[in-house]
């Protein structure tokens, strides 16, 4: 039966029999519980990388994508997630879904979709090859701004808002959560639509620096971060930089997730690669472009890419080795700087990969 | 490259996008030619505008010309970069004047598909990058211009997906489907320049490039453009200033406007 | 007739017969065409507070309260209103309307309610006599949640959202704008309060500092204020130090209302006088005493009140000599300083004013 | 003030009102007495709480004792000041624990009046503050918990105005409303502390402070209490030790918990 109404030209449409599987993103008396339940206690939350995605996700969770593309993303995270073979997550893939290599190892199975792709870099033919195989189901289309609001109402305390964007198209039809309903306000026709508050299961953050008892501090665009902590039933914040609590007190005046979020804490220096961190490093092109270009085009490539990237590196330091080590750390540092401003000179242009042109550098 | 070259295609396009902004509006800016079509009008002929990106980033310094919507070049010393859902909020509150977008394919009355290629929403032929921003700022701005390759695929008499409803069935219906704003005020491709009638909201030839045939334009559209009463005049051309401003100033590197090599 | 299906049952309750007079607090289309009509240059919008009281605020506007209760709230801009005779103004009384005094002279005669009276201080007696005496009439009653709601889903582009906020209260029943609806994603009934979408006419926000573009920095609670901005029609930033635009851009990250939104900047130190200024002055609490315990109690005591205070001073300059000129200004600055957290050795203990001991200083 | 000196009744209360505050939560807390209270709690039982405020204060180092919720030492180097709605929208979203609020009028279901007295909105005997946040907390807060002065007028069958729901007809009729959380689970009086029976959702006596009766209670209420089985038990009282916490380290200047003199 289940308590939702979903609309049902979006089950049909989608193949979805059994909508049972799309409460939790929604079931708001239930993320209300588990807060709830948090521990309040202000205490130390630091653990490992390991231990967080060992302890925080289980296999079928709804995971909220953070970050914007390839700016402050998890990216780190979900490779951990994906080495410890963690199974059928669903993934809410906006405001980025560059991600799909994690459909390959059966990581993420399901999909709440607003973007995939790599912007300059192309589309993703990887995530077109998994959809027709089977090995993810889209359970919800979204746009950018519909996922957003539906996390805003969340953190909003509202069950869900009012939105005019979505109407007339067809990401209505391939999404069970809306409903187009009458402006309760208006006395002629209003078309509006009925976004509910989101709740997702686990949201992993990449934050420049936190405490250790999870207040968090971000630089840059937040995006949908500082709505989705709020209404993330988990949350696990990775930081650039551990700092202490007084440091955030006084000196990070702007975005901060309070730590009474927070589930644990983790010191993760170079945990956006291989995005890039704002404040902190630029993004190795070539590898998104590699990835887009030629890993992700078919089965053996992007198989082969998994297994080297992923899962023949352990931790974010071997990541770096492979990027380049110091030489990379050092280019993608005063790249950063420059592109934010502090410095005008410095040259960004860089030998892009091409298909017929595989610079074997990073930066 | 020479900078007495004639202007390239790339050139000339980012040209008439940027003929398409005015002096003292908010401009909602993608990566790509867009991007290069504002820092163009703000060069020559619209230097109040203010640009503003999907990342949130509101009115940054200008720097080099940014690889995504998030990247630093969006948000350089900006005073505020708002989330997301304000980013967009920005649209529907009327302060964002126009917006430019590209797309897979758009159909006639200017619904745009970013989803899919074929009839199977499960078996694509190819699945594209999906909406991201593009349904929010489509339906929500108050115009909005839409850039890209002109084919007969592109220009389908109906899209595989709407993704972003343009004027969706024409005459009152993205109103009555409760959008507000203008909905697409004008289609550039490399044929010409388009916007749709004012009552049937049929796309319509407003401007032909120079070399460009009538007959042409209708060859590369899947559906049967309309035209405008008299002589359809010619698009404007960069005047050789412009296309030194765009090479030295805008895109020295040519990273957007310049042709790919073979 | 009206385009709005406002609650019949708290127009009856009101004694509302001319409903349109609701309209521009929810007329999303008349704001977004004043939006649009907005010159978007970025141009130097300094003008006298004078100029920018005469020139934005219109008889009969819907005017949005900013700042909370007795902090960073722009009553020296509501002071000139007065002074300028503005009549027939719709006050949104959230967080705050200790302004019952701009009832008295005619400057505000409609109340969209939340509050009213100065917490620790007391209830505030002239509102009640002013309310009894028909001259201020109530036109809806709300929570602070509920208003701030309303002004959020304008922020975020939405037509209204649902709250469980006032649900089953008698607010409802003298609210107009609110309707009980269904949640519809839910099966089993799920009442949900729909709050509209809310634009203001003209909003006056006291900020630390701004650039002459309206670039306004706001340090310490920021409450309503930024969405009240992205909504109101008109917006004027008066702020206690214009600041060049790059210190805007290098140094002020947190909370910033972007200078499109601003129709005119003001200079205005001490702009949020008799109210305290985070970063810069500390209220004068006697002030607020003798205004609930002995000016408020009856027409004369409110009348002379009104007389010295508001018509008595043409400008701040005038306001801060008679708290105490200079000396006030240096104890008020000290004990804001110390009350935020830079220095713990300050006795906080003053003088205070009861009905029996006008101690007649004002720190 | 004396140390020695017996606690006075407002001290006493500060106590009460700190014990129903447990360790490792979350509190939602106003001026005045709760605040008192909290920070009574924090010296003595609960050292792990964390204290929020309606201005949006989130933990703030503890300083001086605030005079109003925007007041400086709400939200004194907090490391985030929340956004009124969002600072409401944590009770929602469960991240809240137990708020404290006054009242001007509760009645037996514990709801508030804090609007106006009288029974006509227009001409009321007096207009009171309106909602503020009392309605957003009392919907929304997990428990609440309400304080304040016990006579036959402020306790009414029925309140003049019904600001917040607190469980408003009894049984189920506030989750009927649509409204989540458990309401009112405390009423903090000079006479006890009356809690609300599970099924009827009426207030009843929980227990009765040194020296009141349960006749006195019923005398100073407008409606008919409810009683406990049994015996009704003695509210604790706070030990010296307690008191000279409260009077050193909480209030040491007797703001908020010396009796006003005559």
């Amino acid at each position: 039966m289940g308590v939702f109404d979903y609309s049902r030209e979006a089950l049909e449409n989608l193949k979805i029999d059994d909508p049972g599987i799309l409460d939790r993103l929604v079931d708001f008396e239930n993320a209300r519980a588990v807060h709830l339940n948090k521990n309040r206690s202000k205490k130390d939350k630091r653990i490992s990388l390991k231990e967080a995605v060992a302890e925080f996700v289980q296999d079928g969770d709804v995971v909220l994508d953070t970050g914007f593309g390839y700016v402050r993303t998890c990216i780190q995270s979900h490779f951990e997630i994906m080495r410890q073979g963690k199974k059928d997550l669903q993934m809410i893939g906006a405001p980025n879904t560059n991600q799909s290599y994690m459909i390959v190892t059966g990581s993420v199975r399901y999909s709440h979709n607003s973007y995939t792709g790599a912007e300059m870099r192309g589309t993703d033919r990887n995530y077109t090859r998994q959809l027709k195989a089977g090995k993810v189901r889209i359970l919800s289309e979204w746009s950018h701004g519909g996922i957003a609001q539906g996390l805003k109402a969340a953190q909003l305390g509202s069950p869900g808002l009012l939105s005019k964007q979505m109407l007339g198209s067809d990401i209505v039809k391939y999404n069970p959560y809306l409903k187009v309903i009458q402006n309760p306000l208006k006395k002629e026709s209003d078309p509006s639509l009925f976004i509910p508050a989101l709740y997702p299961d686990v949201t992993f953050i990449h934050a420049q620096a936190a405490d250790k008892y999870g207040n968090a501090y971000i630089y840059g665009p937040t995006v949908n971060d500082l709505a989705g902590a709020a209404a993330s039933r988990k949350v696990v914040i990775t930081a650039e930089e551990i700092v202490p609590e007084m440091d955030i007190r006084c000196n990070k005046k702007g975005s901060i997730i309070p730590f009474f979020y927070a589930d644990a804490v983790v010191e993760l220096p170079y945990g956006a690669l291989p995005g890039s961190m704002p404040g902190y490093y630029y993004w190795p092109r070539q590898w998104w472009e590699k990835l887009m270009r030629f890993s992700a085009i078919n089965e053996e490539n992007i198989g082969k890419f998994i297994d080297e990237w992923v899962f023949g590196t352990k931790d974010q330091i071997e990541f770096i080795e492979k990027l380049g080590g110091a030489k990379w750390m050092i280019e993608a540092r005063r790249q950063t700087k420059a592109a934010e401003g502090d410095n005008e000179d410095v040259d960004f242009s860089y030998q892009e990969y091409t298909i017929n042109n595989d610079p074997g550098i990073f930066y | 490259m020479k900078n007495d070259a004639p202007a390239n295609p790339l050139e000339i396009l980012a040209y008439i996008i940027s003929a398409q902004i005015k002096d003292h509006t908010i401009v909602y800016v993608g990566t790509g030619l867009p991007m290069v079509a504002g820092i163009l009008a703000r060069k020559t002929h619209a230097p109040n505008i203010t640009m503003v990106y999907e990342s949130g980033g509101q009115d940054p310094i200008q720097g080099g010309m940014p690889w995504s919507v998030g990247g630093p070049f969006t948000w350089r010393k900006s005073p505020v970069v708002m989330e997301m859902a304000y980013s967009f909020g920005q649209c529907y509150n009327g302060y964002v004047d126009i917006a430019f977008l590209g797309f897979a394919q758009v159909d006639r009355y200017g619904n745009v598909n970013t989803h899919m290629i074929g009839d199977d929403f499960h078996q694509p032929k190819a699945r594209l990058t999906g909406s991201g921003g593009n349904n929010d700022l489509t339906s929500l701005t108050e115009n909005m211009v839409l850039v890209g390759l002109q084919t007969p695929e592109k220009f389908p008499e109906k899209v595989d997906f709407i993704t972003s409803v343009g004027h969706l069935r024409g005459g009152n219906t993205r109103k009555e489907a409760g959008l507000p704003g203008n909905g697409p005020v004008a289609v550039i491709s490399q044929c010409g320049v388009f916007d749709f009638e004012p009552k049937t909201k049929k796309m319509r030839v407003k401007t032909l490039h120079p070399g460009m045939t009538l007959d042409i334009a209708q060859m590369c559209t899947g559906f049967e453009l309309l035209k405008p009463e008299g002589e359809i005049p010619l698009t404007p051309m960069p005047t050789p200033d412009i296309i030194e401003i765009l090479r030295r100033e805008v895109d020295p590197r040519g990273v957007f406007t310049s042709l790919p090599s073979a």
